[in-house]
């Protein structure tokens, strides 16, 4: 046993938690700055500058809120639910590549938690299971609303999950592999990235990690007009808090995810020229900088999106999911297919 | 029929998905912790009403965990089925290369029997949410 | 890991779904312990896969092929089994297979 | 073709009689059995002078081995004499009677025919059993349909009987035939069979058990008395006339040549069987006063006497069984015509009510008399020739068999005589006077048969000229 | 596989042609000329495969046998057609979808003549079953068919399972899942090989109700619709006997391994003879005495498996022949009929005599009486495992169980012809009553020139 790499990997996972957190965390304080922006307000302003401690400030209040499981839920499924929502919004990052590889000490330190051979497997496996998290919540609660939106958001997630996947497919078609890293690695030695490739797969992924993330405007299991808040709507205090971060949470992995997938990961433009004249450990902070910008500008697209196109129906949302993504998504892959095939065999 | 694939292949050992168990392990606790400590951090100051369902301040009849529409049954039942058929793929969107045009036309007859079973759904009003 | 790990986690997975089908009254549970047999059987389908590729066999994936249609065959179950559940609870409003026995008479 | 014609004519004739309606069905049954007479006596004519010409071959099952084989040696001949002649007197003594669905009464009569024909005309084991099994259909139906109160239970019972024996002889079949060298099931491949004395020994009883719930010996017998009594007369006349004679010839055709060890090692049991049957049978035919279940017993009787000297399986005993054969169908068809004529007439069977109706009845006295005598066997009747060889045949086997086997022909006499002097001798009743003599189709037929039992009485000759050689076949065998 | 594609395509023509076809009755000529156009592309491939087997991909191989097999299905399943089709208007209102899920199952059935490989196996097993729990709960209001339809599935289902463990055990041992290459034979068994056998012979038993595997099987045949029972109970089991010769005569036959299932086998045939004829005698319900005669009849194909020579296959392609027709036949008279009891078919001769007469026939084939083919093929099979030389035992128990069996289709007989009764009979076209004449002369046919479907092999 490598002491040296159980250490390594553990510094690795805390730090990549504690920022998926802190992401998380101001994703919330970022999402009311956009919101304030788009609207012509300010926004959050009074806890700190510029309201930067807004989100400690809620957090905190999260922590010390009463918690209420109301008589008629079921105990063990009501605190369930949240656990299973946070617990697998902490997985998914363990194989998205961050950064390239540090050298410290002689040791190489790969930026990545786990390079298994089936990355793109792996984040369908654990993301999937997203869905019981929110299911055991609104079931638990015995509520009418609550059960209903959660019943909502779980056809929602499996609906389009599907084009989500077939989107996938006609990528894995070009790369090949459904190992992360090497798909970032292909993306930098080739210097395009899988987005030209792909333009109408990446199109389908980006609307399906939208309807995943239960993010506007698919933001129906939550319809706070409608169902008195959504599948939460019995829950308090950090239960809840675990439900809003997993989303916030997953916002960001998804993000990453594309960024990796279609945007070349950490990867930026001129990194193969640099690499001999810089170091090659600046050259990695130096990607792994990179991803996050490409994250945090999806990111932004996610909230920019959320002000700017209205909620759907859930008739329209399932249309959309059923009748257009998994057609397209098929048509797609297909003439993916033929066009490689070209390339290769003529 | 069997041309040795790379389909997963072994340059992964389950020693690589170590991370993923200390990963897993680090969530759980964290996720854990956080519980207890709100737990014992939170006031508790239970009264009959809070305990109750809150429904929009209309009384409570009767137990929520009724059936729900047949609708999302089956979309669920749909998901089951499509997602087995979207996993075929994958094996063959990776080992696509070395299977060539043959392989490409066997998948193409694939997606049709898929679509067959995609119009025969949609037409059979299964996806119909509008009435 | 030696294989016979494998083999004995999944018979003892298969075991427990075989005593769960005859003795749960349940039709959900016994369901459920149907899809452990067949679970059990892919993970040992598996390990056997890769026992074979180490004795050198060029076509040991196919087990894992198998696996795969195993899983394709256990969705369309589901989605079978699932849709008899439930169209014998609306009309009995129970999943209990002994309400079956009554049935009889 | 003669031969094929013998159980196409019946066939096909019986098939038309279904579609047919009113007089139609008995004019075509008596035309068709008129026929197979015509060509009985005329393959017994071609018997004498070209016997080859009688075989005829054709592919069937090749996969199989089995082919359409049918011929006619001398117990053959005689034995579809015997059927067609049998039929003709059944169809022309019941010309008169009033049937509910005539069509398919006689339709089944003739298909029980061909059926029969079949039988004695097969050369082949696997269409043998067919025919074996072709035959009790239809008269299962006729049973079930026309027959008494209990008929249903009872025909069924028969029928389950007859059933499973078949079954087991086709077990028996089936392994003979994988035991044959070129995989066939003709006749001469089984004969030429060569095969073990253990073989021979369970072999033996899934053939006699067929056959001996076929004829039936005892203690295999139980369904006869009872499907007798229930049955329609006229069946009644073929299942006893005929119908029994499947089994004699099944141990003829089948048995002796083919499992001589097993029938030597088993003999003594199936004779000794046969004896008990004999006694028990005339035991119980002396205390019976219903008519038709003491002609039951006492056919019991006789046949178990003639199974017996096959069973003895020397030149005398198998020459008087076969004339035997063909001589007690002759009479116990005769006998049962004077029963459904008393039936017909009077409504009853039971001798109690009966007597003194030679009075008013004198002629059927009289060919009553002659057939009964005939059924015991007394010179000059056609019974005599076949059970003195019989007789002297088990002599030669054993003294104290033939001794027992004797006793029953005493108990025969006391039996038939009494039944011969509570029916038409004694008393006249109220019932009886109102008995009115035979009409001309009864008339016909009976007479044939008495002409019979007295001319083969007298000069049983070309009978037994055309079954020697059949005797001979089966003897050389040892 | 020309079988095989045709079906699977014929199945889902159908589901569309329920989409487009507005007259439901119209819908029955579809999958009637979907099984002409199935039957004759079958036969289309005989004189390729008549002097050898074709192979696809190492996963299917078609032989004389399996086409042979398979027109003999996709007759029946014309026949079955003809007689019933226009029952299903009765079942519920997917008509059309009913008959696709019977072209899966006969898709299912050809696969199973054919596979090589124990994937296909597998697949070909599940492929009949599934569509099978469906249509046993076809009737959706009704309580005991719902019972029929869950029970089968969990029943099924476990059964797979099994299967499964079967398959992957003997994978374990044998290193490959191609038939021919399964190398059992050899001395001493490989445990896990032996494991897996036995549990591919239970599983096997469980699919076509062998004792005391069985005890779903007369529930779920008196639940399921009337109409589907019939062919669930016929062609069906037929199918799950074929995957069952196929398997056992090419991987297990060796001499080593034979003898390590032989007895389980035997004792399985035993047991089911035995009871599903005696339970047969006790039954008051035609349908019932049809579930149970059922398994009986799996007894006598049973022997077909078990006695493992050329015999056998003959047999098993006969026996479906005849007791599929039979089968099918009684059940089309039965659907007729408003009473299913035994009295329900009192003094039927007189009223419907055409429709007694079919019955007649068909109870006479499955009896085994001769001029029938029902007689043929008992013959078959019986000869099969004397020619195997250490069951004469078990021929003889089979014998005795074949006259006990005579005692529950007789009864029918006789309450149609000699019992009296006004039986309630549905209406009857002109159509149905041709296609009960196409089966008595099938039968009569089958039963005098067995050669007919012989002379293929």
């Amino acid at each position: 046993m490598d002491w040296f790499f159980l250490i390594e990997k553990i510094l690795l996972i805390s730090v990549i938690l504690v920022l998926s957190l802190v992401v998380a965390m101001y994703a919330t304080w970022g999402e009311r700055k956009v919101a304030a922006w788009i609207q012509d307000r300010l926004g959050p302003n009074r806890a700190g500058p510029m309201g930067l401690l807004q989100p400690l400030a809620d957090g905190g209040k999260l922590f010390f809120k009463e918690e209420i499981i109301p008589t008629s839920a079921n105990r063990f499924m009501f605190v369930l639910g949240p656990s299973i929502a946070m617990v697998v919004a902490c997985m998914t990052s363990a194989v998205i590549p961050w950064g390239g590889t540090l050298t410290i000490a002689g040791r190489e330190v790969s930026l990545q938690v786990a390079d298994v051979n089936i990355g793109i497997l792996y984040i369908f496996a654990v993301v999937s299971m997203g869905v019981y998290g929110i299911m055991i919540g609104g079931w638990a609660s015995n509520n009418k609303y609550s059960l209903l939106a959660s019943v909502r958001a779980a056809s929602q997630i499996i609906s389009y999950e599907l084009p989500m996947g077939l989107a996938l497919i006609a990528l894995l078609m070009t790369t090949g592999t459904l190992s992360l890293k090497t798909i970032v690695e292909q993306q930098i030695n080739s210097g395009v990235y899988n987005a030209f490739i792909q333009p109408l797969g990446f199109l389908i992924f980006l609307i399906c990690a939208f309807a995943e993330c239960n993010r506007a405007p698919f933001d129906l299991p939550e319809a706070e007009n409608e169902l008195n808040g959504g599948y939460h709507l019995e829950y308090s205090s950090m239960k809840l808090g675990f439900f809003l971060f997993a989303e916030y949470i997953n916002m960001f992995i998804s993000s990453a995810l594309m960024a990796t997938l279609y945007w070349g990961g950490y990867g930026f433009p001129g990194m193969t020229s640099l690499a001999s004249s810089l170091s090659p450990n600046l050259i990695t902070i130096i990607g792994f900088l990179a991803l996050f910008i490409k994250t945090l500008i999806f990111i932004f697209i996610f909230m920019w999106v959320r002000w700017t196109v209205p909620r759907f129906r859930y008739d329209q949302l399932m249309r959309l999911g059923w009748r257009v993504l998994i057609p397209l998504s098929l048509a797609n892959m297909l003439i993916t297919g033929a066009i490689e095939l070209f390339r290769h065999h003529s | 029929m069997y041309t040795e694939t790379v389909f997963l292949s072994a340059t992964t050992t389950p020693f690589s998905y170590l991370p993923i168990v200390l990963q897993l392990i680090a969530a759980l606790g964290f996720v854990g912790i956080t519980m207890l400590a709100t737990h014992f951090l939170g006031p508790k100051r239970k009264t009959s009403d809070k305990l109750i369902n809150f429904e929009s301040g209309i009384e409570q009849k009767g137990n929520a965990r009724q059936p729900v529409a047949i609708k999302y049954f089956l979309t669920a039942i749909l998901f089951v089925l499509f997602d087995v058929e979207v996993i075929f793929f994958y094996p063959y969107a990776v080992n696509f290369r070395e299977l060539g045009p043959e392989g490409f036309f066997a998948v193409l007859m694939f997606v049709g029997f898929f679509l067959c079973g995609f119009i025969y759904i949609l037409k059979k009003g299964a996806l119909k949410w509008e009435d | 890991m030696p294989v016979q790990y494998y083999i004995f986690l999944s018979i003892a997975l298969f075991c427990i779904g075989v005593m769960g089908v005859l003795m749960r009254r349940n039709a959900i549970i016994i369901f459920m312990c149907i899809e452990l047999m067949l679970n059990a059987v892919n993970l040992l389908m598996v390990a056997f896969s890769k026992m074979w590729a180490d004795a050198g066999r060029v076509d040991a994936s196919s087990a894992q092929l198998f696996v795969f249609f195993i899983m394709v065959v256990a969705a369309a179950e589901v989605a079978i089994g699932l849709a008899i559940i439930t169209m014998v609870y609306r009309n009995t409003r129970s999943v209990d297979i002994n309400i079956l026995n009554r049935l009889k008479n | 073709m003669l031969t094929v014609l013998l159980i196409l004519i019946p066939l096909i004739a019986g098939l038309i009689t279904f579609g047919l309606k009113g007089s139609g069905p008995k004019v075509l049954s008596i035309i068709s059995s008129l026929a197979t007479v015509v060509l009985a006596i005329g393959a017994w004519c071609r018997f004498r002078t070209a016997p080859d010409s009688l075989n005829v071959v054709a592919n069937w099952i090749p996969q199989l081995g089995s082919q359409f084989r049918v011929g006619l040696d001398g117990m053959g001949v005689m034995l579809c004499l015997l059927t067609a002649i049998a039929f003709l007197l059944v169809f022309i003594t019941i010309y008169s009677r009033k049937f509910e669905r005539p069509g398919s009464f006689y339709g089944l009569m003739l298909l029980t025919q061909a059926g029969l024909t079949g039988v004695f005309t097969a050369f082949d084991a696997l269409q043998f059993y067919i025919f074996w099994e072709l035959a009790l259909i239809p008269v299962y139906f006729l049973c079930s349909i026309w027959g008494g109160e209990k008929r249903i239970a009872v025909t069924f019972k028969f029928f389950v009987y007859t059933f499973l024996g078949s079954l087991l002889m086709m077990v028996g079949i089936i392994y003979l035939y994988f035991q044959t060298p070129d995989h066939s099931f003709s006749w001469t491949s089984f004969a030429s069979l060569q095969l073990s004395q253990d073989q021979q020994n369970w072999l033996f009883w899934l053939f006699f058990i067929a056959f001996a719930i076929k004829m039936p010996i005892f203690p295999f017998h139980t369904w006869q008395p009872d499907t007798y009594e229930q049955s329609p007369t006229p069946v009644t006349m073929i299942l006893s006339g005929v119908m029994v004679k499947m089994g004699l010839f099944g141990l003829l055709r089948w048995l002796l040549p083919i499992l001589p060890h097993g029938v030597m090692i088993w003999s003594d049991v199936a004779i000794v069987l046969c004896i008990i049957g004999i006694i028990y049978a005339s035991c119980i035919a002396m205390v019976q006063s219903d008519l038709k279940r003491l002609i039951a017993y006492s056919s019991i009787a006789h046949i178990g006497l003639m199974a017996a000297a096959i069973f003895a399986n020397n030149e005398q005993s198998l020459q008087g069984a076969l004339l035997q054969m063909f001589n007690h169908g002759i009479n116990i068809v005769g006998l049962w015509i004077i029963v459904e004529v008393i039936e017909q007439r009077l409504g009853v069977k039971n001798m109690d009510q009966l007597g003194g109706m030679a009075r008013k009845a004198p002629r059927m006295a009289i060919f009553f008399v002659i057939i009964c005598l005939a059924n015991i066997g007394l010179p000059l009747t056609n019974g005599f020739i076949g059970e003195f060889l019989m007789f002297s045949g088990l002599f030669q086997y054993n003294h104290w068999m033939m001794a027992f086997a004797g006793l029953g022909i005493i108990l025969s006499a006391i039996y038939t005589l009494g039944m011969i002097q509570k029916v038409i001798f004694g008393q006249e009743n109220e019932l009886t006077a109102t008995t009115t003599d035979l009409n001309a189709g009864e008339i016909l037929a009976l007479s044939l048969i008495v002409i019979m039992i007295i001319v083969l009485g007298v000069y049983p000759q070309p009978m037994l000229d055309l079954v020697s050689n059949t005797t001979d076949v089966v003897n050389k065998l040892f | 596989m020309n079988a095989l594609i045709s079906t699977a395509l014929s199945g889902v023509v159908m589901m569309f042609v329920g989409l487009f076809v507005r007259n439901k009755q119209n819908i029955k000529f579809f999958a009637i000329a979907a099984i002409i156009v199935a039957f004759i592309a079958n036969l289309a491939l005989y004189p390729t495969v008549e002097h050898g087997g074709y192979i696809v991909y190492g996963m299917i191989e078609v032989t004389k046998f399996s086409v042979v097999f398979n027109a003999v299905v996709l007759g029946a399943t014309l026949l079955y057609f003809l007689l019933s089709g226009s029952e299903f208007e009765k079942v519920g209102e997917h008509v059309a979808d009913y008959f696709a899920l019977i072209f899966f199952i006969l898709a299912g059935i050809t696969l199973a003549s054919s596979f090589s490989n124990l994937l296909m196996l597998f697949l070909a097993i599940e492929i009949l079953s599934i569509p099978q729990y469906i249509l046993a709960g076809a009737d959706k209001k009704n309580l005991k068919s719902n019972e029929a339809s869950l029970k089968y599935f969990l029943m099924g289902s476990f059964s797979t399972g099994i299967l499964l463990m079967g398959i992957t055990l003997i994978y374990g041992a044998a290193g490959s899942f191609n038939i021919t290459e399964l190398g059992l034979g050899s001395d001493p068994v490989h445990p896990l090989a032996l494991c897996g056998i036995i549990l591919l012979v239970f599983a096997l038993a469980f699919k076509v109700s062998a004792v005391p595997f069985h005890f779903w099987t007369p529930d779920v045949y008196d639940g399921s619709p009337t109409v589907f029972t019939s062919f669930m109970s016929t062609v069906v089991k037929a199918g799950g006997f074929v995957a069952f010769l196929r398997m056992f005569h090419v991987s297990f036959a060796g001499g080593a391994i034979s003898q390590h299932w032989t007895l389980i086998l035997a004792i399985i045939t035993a047991a089911t003879l035995i009871l599903g004829n005696f339970s047969a005698v006790f039954q008051q319900s035609v349908k019932r005495m049809l579930a149970y005669s059922s398994i009986a009849q799996a007894g006598f194909m049973l022997f077909a498996v078990i006695s493992l020579n050329n015999m056998g296959a003959q047999g098993i392609i006969l026996y479906a022949a005849a007791y599929s027709i039979a089968t099918i036949g009684v059940f089309a008279v039965l659907m007729k009929l408003k009473d299913y009891t035994f009295e329900g078919f009192n003094g039927l001769a007189r009223k419907e005599p055409l429709l007694a007469f079919t019955v007649a026939v068909c109870l006479f084939s499955l009896a085994g009486i001769p001029v029938t083919a029902g007689f043929f093929a008992k013959y078959f099979v019986l000869s099969a495992a004397i020619q195997h030389g250490n069951l004469l035992w078990l021929v003889i128990l089979a014998v005795l169980c074949a006259a006990v069996s005579v005692y529950y289709y007789f009864r029918v007989i006789m309450a149609m012809y000699f019992k009296q009764g006004e039986p309630e009979v549905l209406p009857v076209s002109g159509g149905f009553k041709a296609a009960l004449i196409l089966t008595v002369v099938l039968i009569l046919a089958l039963g005098i020139f067995p050669n007919l479907l012989l002379c293929w092999l």
